[in-house]
């Protein structure tokens, strides 16, 4: 049911008609002239510096308010300030809304507002949308004065209706002339007045969010905002032909948080009662620690930003070594950076949090886009044997919640945790519960009372390697750290017994950490054909298409993995349920049938988690993932399952 | 009456430390090696000042000067090579109630680790940190450091070390924010013990250069120094080292140098005919990035969760 | 048959008697007098310092030059001055020379000289000595005046012949007395002589060796030298009761060099035509460095010591980049910094050699002792996919040979080639064959003739990923190297189509290269019961230990991987010959039947090579590996081959 | 006769070089950022020596202006954050025919760099280094850089940066065998112009401190400097940097500074009311690593071949 504008290329003068207070549409239910649907997928791009992301923004905000489930991706350039009308420059966010729970960032968009057309072409390579998404375009550069920007809006446009969208060609920038000089930088209310009339958000909240945002700038900008939301509205309601949409509320019990993964991450950091966060700034983990910069001092933490994430590292084993345990934020270029010192943290037993927030990799490789390739340097980064807990968060709630899991690991088995997120997770917005946190969250005041005579700083467990820890302070607990090979009085130790011994006692509690987990939960039957694993931000992504695929009677499940190092029990069972267990991520592998070559056939590189299962389960692993540097669709994933059920001849 | 306080009753000190409660196990240096006396030194101070060993941490990097922590009863961080100051300051960001001494080398800290001693310079954290300065990789049996005098033969360069060698006195006295530079000889104890005092009473990141003698590798690069103390001029000062004159006599040549003149303390450092001693600069009114870091250290628990909840409300719809 | 004293305690008034010119003997074949034997193996233990290496090179050398084969073994002390009579503290040698090619240090010694018993303690813990193995020991402790070392000394003695092994205690220093006031600086070269006895080694060649060795010194050092040496020889003669042993002699066809793994490590560098060496100090590789310090001039070769670890790497891509593959040497800790730059190297496919000679680990670890500990790092260290070579050197002539293979592969196949040794190829000693260097194996002169038009930077093979590489000064090859994400042209790209495309092609170049190499060879037949796997530096004593078996009828046989990444073709039909199949390592892993944990039991974490070949070949595979920091011995790995065989019920 | 050369031919350069010759892609900062004066400066100082776009290398780490090797039409190497420096030393190191221009920024320099930096000063290779000095992180979005004024607000110091900030000028002269530093801002073209153009005359490692405006993040900090131009007095001498009387005018305050004044260097740079802009120190007699490093770059093959021959033979038995 596609939007169309009453009539084109006209800019009817706008009466302002939905008064504050009420929602757009002027009313709180379903209504005769009003669309029902289950959920809608809107996109808002533009240039950078258009303000394109803050009202989408607003709009996912109020859409959670309204009782909707969210999930918004932004669309971020890779440049500060890429040129006007550039192709990989488009800045923009999708918001994906309905009454479910959304999980991710669903498939095709069925609207799109683009400020300009050249905006969009980084997106259709992306295939953002389909046969039918409702382009409203601005139509001004239609009669530029450069003949080349004419031609080019005229080509794009001819390409448009050639994929089949749905284009209306609107004047906005023209509407908005009448509340602001310029346009630029106030179109973006206007267009989320816009989205407001048609998906019938409330508009009070709308204003509120306004004036929450641009209070500091005075009330003239605040009132000048407010008005082109107001000139959106009522530009919507008369331009367009079709019905508004209703989207009906979800049931919500628990009050409801909406933010970004990164924002979680810096929240899950107050939250577990850590005080000193050590970074270095890098893509895309930085916005957590502006986050935390911000607000940390309410709960007495500190950002330190040193000098480099070397020194980032060293800082904060040197705060965990005397008692609090800190963490470090960081991404793929950084992580690497800090590999010495991790090794040195496992060998020590320093506890101590580390977040990757992965990005497109190797190297510099896709700084601001999504990818899941640190999980094996994660794993095995370290020169020698260097095991420690790994963990991934899959959701915006995980980013929180495994924070604080992180650090309890941490404490408790006396060791460096790496806690693995993605580009996906950090700037995807999404309403979660707000969780009750209780003193026991964070941390206890270290202990300054004297050390138990005779225990010595490395008194292994036997079985579970693990051991209390002295800290500077303590009378009676001096001991000296080393990296070096140790006894457990933290004597430098030259002998294979030793040696072997902290080997093993460091080995060990990864198995006690894993003796404490349970099998992950199967997402669908426990028998069927095929079973699909995954970890990381593709969880909603992955469940949808397995949802999918067993509405139309296809045996599939999948288990999704939150813990890398140790893995969860239990896989091999769950496995042998299934005729072909398969890996989805991303990251690049080869073919899982090879590369072709000279005629002949090379094994292919597996992916890496189908790597870690071969080796820790056993058995065939198949896999698919790929490097789109885009979080993966649904369809996407839908459409591997039936053709690997249709390899097993069951579709 | 008779002078006494008030309250009169005595402070006894409920537990006396001796030298003997600062010392760890057997140190391992070469016999004759620069390492012992500034172990001792250190020994004395944490003795003379009565530091709770349970209160101090030694940190250091890797190489010979960098086992000093493993011969100190107290808490030690020895940590990897060049990362002893990053590590020093995580230390002490949120334990301003501990006392950190800082050991590292001249590999340790003017090569591998000299982003990190610019930087911590920076911070003017309050630790001391000792440069032990043999001129020498010592550990990984003699290469060329960046104090390796040109010309200096190594195993790395057998025709002789070729970049012009770097001073770290001079060095430090130009980077930002720098508080505290003196420079002291390991075969003077009383120079090094009252050197390494002044800067354990200093507030802020004291920087001493301690010419070390490793007669393992560079056994004569300081003999002529040694054997001709007018080439280690001292520098004296009211605010500067204090000596007993007895062993100040020692020194021939002394060079009134007032250590809060920093363009002063820049042109000492620059002669090269000698090398004096002594404290180059000092000013306590710089700012210590412990001010930053000890933010909310006292904060109670009910206001970190009142602040917490703060923060999770500002997400709420 | 063990050596015995003629008298105990008795220092007889020694005189020359083996006149320089011959055999110690007096003849050069074997005698009536003489026992002949097939191998011994012989070690000198010390204190640091008093030159028990040096000795026991010197033995190596002219039983080498005799036509014996040779492998020597350091025995390092981990401080650069331990005190005297430590036991970690001990510094030795060990020598296995025999009629055949020897290739491992061998199982239990035969014969001992200790010049204290303290430093025995050290080796008696790695299991040096057996019942039967024969101690000389310095007897001068006995009449200590300190009473403590007089108790010390007769404790020792007690525990030796508990042990069973046969103790003579000799008056060395007395004897030495003769000869130099400083017995402490001397008394290696009477050792030296006792041995040259006892073995019948050629005197004269033990003189040259002492000329070569301290000419630069002046000639009085020369004489007293060889003095102590001949004065070895007659004390041995007189004071020992057995026939002295005749080892003969290989038949050599070509002509051999003798050198350690480092030294090997230089000259392959040299033969490479690489010019420039670019490293930071670090046991056990830095004595690579060293040695090509002395000698690079000759053939115009550079070494820059960096900053740091980092800086080498950056150092070394820069050289690499501009045209003159460079190469840079290190350890574990250095390999851990250069992390983020190999990721670099191998994103922008730069041509690099990276030398890691593999010591204990994690992290500062055992800095002088051996480990294989590097693997999954060197395959999986970098962030993200970033696919490189990984070569492993088995053998000290490997060493050399890799090297210039490695610089062959960098180049062709424009990337950076991890080459893996260890600490104990970095120090052992043995006879190799001079290799035939001619032109073609040093690196061609840079290209500067003009770049073909039209072709751009990355000129991707579709089939092999392979393109040609233009090298600044090249005109109109201008291109801009980066890390990031980038097209053919070498343009910055942020598009999914560019990302996927250079993930494939940088992973579609190992594929390549694998299609080049052949399948390992067997070593024994190809079917049988167990067949065990290895890498690097365990070759010699695996392969001992699978004669060994298969002498007494066991269907065992081993292959070795030169190549870890992309791996050798062929080894699934390998591995389907056999039962059961094993990998044999020196790192940590967890024992294959898991951990004891709480009653139940944990899976076990793999060793590192068991891992990668569960990925890639699949199916069962066992393993067994430890982490002691010395070589494996024949016999112990002969005693897990029996165990794994009696599992299989089939011995 | 009327003053030919002896050999009258014209010197007809075989190729000539436009500006265009030297422009690669489209460069992408944003409006009205510093970048593009010193893009445009290197662009044009290439023009007028007439380097062969294949013989010159730009040499980045990551930053803003990390990305101009890209808008060259030259070789280029976008490398790693804060490792420009031992790279670009690598690339020098075999290939002397090769000029080479390093364009690293506040945050790549002086923060994760500054352990390179210090040594690369030390080396003294021969190239130009210019530091484009934003006061911040520019590419990331506004943290602090080393070189961000105390209490300026950042995204990581919301309430005002807090170390006090470096002066890359000011540390590099203090750096061990510094042989070139000068500073310049990139909103007077011809000083930026003539400042390059003599640090690339310089043999050894020319430092140029680049006062950069970042319209995005720190508009504000320079516009002081840029309004009132007494604030940044002109360092003239006779070897200092010449510039156009008519340039020079615009400068209210001229101050005579002999560059080959080390000491006087310090002085100057130590002032806190101005920020002197011109040549600061030169040295052109300091020792150049590239001597070391070139050793045997001409050695034939043959010889090569015996040499490696010696050296096997050396462990023949
Ligand atoms: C990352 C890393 N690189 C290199 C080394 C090897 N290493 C250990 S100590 C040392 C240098 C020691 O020199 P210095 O700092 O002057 O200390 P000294 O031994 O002279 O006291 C080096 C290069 C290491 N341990 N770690
Ligand atoms: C190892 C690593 N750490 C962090 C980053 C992220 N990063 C990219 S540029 C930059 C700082 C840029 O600041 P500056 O050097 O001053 O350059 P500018 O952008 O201001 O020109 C940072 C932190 C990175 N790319 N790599
Ligand atoms: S090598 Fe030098 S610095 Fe190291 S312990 Fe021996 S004398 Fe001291
Ligand atoms: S952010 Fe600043 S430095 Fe970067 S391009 Fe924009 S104006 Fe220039
Ligand atoms: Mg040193
Ligand atoms: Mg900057």
């Amino acid at each position: 049911m596609p939007i169309r504008p009453v009539a084109k290329n006209t800019a009817s003068s706008v009466s302002m008609s939905a008064s504050p207070g009420t929602r757009a549409s002027g009313s709180a239910e379903a209504q005769a002239n009003q669309q029902v649907v289950e959920e809608r997928i809107v996109e808002i791009v533009a240039d950078s510096g258009e303000g394109a992301q803050k009202a989408g923004q607003i709009f996912g905000t109020i859409s959670a308010k309204m009782g909707n489930g969210v999930w918004t991706v932004e669309i971020i350039p890779a440049e500060i300030k890429p040129p006007s009308r550039s192709r990989a420059g488009a800045s923009g966010i999708r918001i994906r809304f309905g009454t479910k729970e959304m999980t991710n960032m669903g498939d095709e968009a069925d609207l799109v507002v683009a400020l300009n057309e050249q905006v969009l072409f980084g997106r259709m390579e992306q295939r953002a949308y389909h046969k039918g998404t409702v382009l409203l375009l601005e139509s001004k550069w239609r009669d530029d004065p450069d003949p080349k920007v004419r031609q080019a809006y005229a080509d794009a446009l001819e390409q448009f209706q050639h994929n089949g969208y749905t284009v209306h060609e609107m004047p906005m920038e023209q509407a908005c002339m009448e509340h602001t000089s310029n346009p630029r930088l106030g179109k973006n209310m206007f267009v989320l007045g816009m989205l407001c009339w048609i998906y019938q958000r409330d508009a009070t909240l709308a204003e509120q969010e306004i004036q929450a945002i641009f209070g500091r700038k005075g009330e003239k900008v605040v009132a000048m905002n407010q008005a082109l939301l107001r000139a959106g509205v009522a530009f919507a309601r008369e331009q367009l032909e079709e019905d508004p949409y209703y989207i009906p509320p979800m049931e919500v019990d628990a009050s409801r948080m909406v933010l970004n993964g990164n924002q979680a991450l810096g929240l899950g950091v107050m939250a577990a009662g850590i005080e000193v966060v050590s970074m270095y700034p890098i893509t895309p983990a930085t916005s957590a620690s502006h986050y935390l910069a911000g607000v940390y001092k309410k709960v007495g933490g500190v950002v330190h930003q040193a000098e480099d994430e070397i020194a980032a590292m060293g800082f904060a084993i040197g705060c965990s070594y005397a008692g609090k345990t800190a963490c470090t934020i960081t991404s793929g270029p950084g992580l690497a950076l800090k590999t010495e010192l991790l090794g040195l943290a496992v060998m020590a037993e320093v506890p101590l949090v580390i977040i990757d927030v992965q990005r497109g990799s190797p190297s510099t490789g896709l700084p601001t886009k999504v990818e899941q390739g640190d999980l094996l340097a994660a794993l095995y980064g370290e020169p020698g044997d260097a095991p420690k807990p790994v963990l991934a968060a899959a959701t915006i709630e995980d980013c929180l919640e495994l924070t604080v899991t992180a650090r309890k690991i941490a404490e408790a088995f006396r060791t460096p945790v790496i806690l693995l997120t993605d580009a996906n997770l950090a700037s995807g917005v999404q309403p979660i519960p707000r969780p009750q946190v209780t003193e026991d969250w964070l941390a206890p005041p270290i202990d300054q009372s004297p050390w138990q005579d005779g225990v010595c700083p490395y008194d292994w467990d036997a079985e579970t390697g693990l051991s209390p820890r002295p800290i500077p302070g303590q009378r009676g607990g001096e001991y000296v750290l080393t990296g070096l090979t140790h006894t457990r009085h933290s004597k430098v130790a030259y002998d294979s017994h030793s040696h072997q011994l902290g080997c093993e006692m460091r080995s060990r509690k990864l198995a006690a950490l894993r003796s404490t987990l349970t099998p992950p939960k199967i997402h669908g039957d426990e028998q069927g054909d095929l079973l699909v694993v995954g970890w990381g931000s593709t969880l909603g992504a992955i469940e949808e298409a397995v949802n999918r695929a067993r509405a139309e009677g296809q045996r599939v499940s999948s288990v999704h993995l939150r813990f890398l190092s140790p893995m969860e029990p239990g896989l091999k069972e769950i496995f042998s349920g299934f005729k072909r267990v398969m890996t989805v991520e991303i990251s690049y592998s080869d073919p899982p049938e090879g590369l072709t070559m000279g005629g002949g056939t090379q094994p292919g590189r597996p992916s890496q988690l189908a790597l870690l299962l071969r080796e820790q389960v056993g058995g065939e692993i198949d896999y698919w993932s790929i490097t789109p540097g885009h979080p993966l669709s649904p369809r996407q994933i839908y459409d591997v399952l039936m053709g690997r059920l249709a390899d097993l001849d069951v579709v | 009456m008779f002078g006494l306080k008030k309250d009169w009753s005595l402070d006894v000190l409920p537990r006396y430390f001796t030298f003997e409660d600062y010392e760890g196990g057997e140190a391992r240096w070469c016999p004759g090696c620069g390492d012992f006396g500034v172990l001792t030194a250190v020994q004395r101070i944490c003795r003379d000042k009565q530091i709770p060993p349970e209160k101090t941490v030694c940190v250091s990097g890797i190489g010979c000067s960098s086992r000093l922590p493993h011969y100190m009863h107290t808490y030690g961080f020895h940590g990897l090579h060049g990362r002893a100051l990053p590590i020093a300051c995580g230390i002490k960001s949120r334990r301003p109630d501990l006392t950190v001494w800082v050991a590292t080398g001249d590999g340790d800290c003017c090569s591998i680790g000299a982003g990190h001693w610019i930087h911590a310079i920076r911070y003017n954290m309050d630790m001391v940190v000792m440069l032990f300065d043999n001129n020498i990789y010592g550990l990984t049996k003699m290469q060329t450091s960046p104090t390796t005098r040109r010309g200096f033969r190594t195993n790395t360069h057998p025709e002789g070390a070729w970049i012009p060698h770097l001073d770290p006195t001079a060095v430090t006295l130009g980077f930002t924010n720098v508080s505290f530079v003196a420079r002291t000889v390991d075969w003077n104890p009383p120079h090094l013990y009252a050197t390494l005092q002044k800067a354990s009473e200093h507030r802020g990141m004291s920087f001493v250069h301690i010419l070390q003698r490793c007669p393992h590798f560079t056994g004569k690069v300081f003999e002529e120094l040694q054997q001709d103390p007018a080439l280690t001029p001292l520098l004296t000062h009211d605010d500067g080292i204090q000596l007993d004159p007895d062993v100040a006599k020692i020194f021939p040549n002394h060079q009134v140098h007032d250590p809060s003149d920093h363009g002063a303390a820049m042109q000492m450092v620059e002669r090269d005919d000698v090398v004096p001693i002594g404290l180059f600069f000092q000013d306590q009114s710089r700012p210590c990035y412990d001010e930053f870091m000890k933010q909310g250290l006292e904060m109670a628990t009910e206001d970190k969760l009142r602040g917490l909840e703060q923060a999770l409300d500002h997400f709420m719809i």
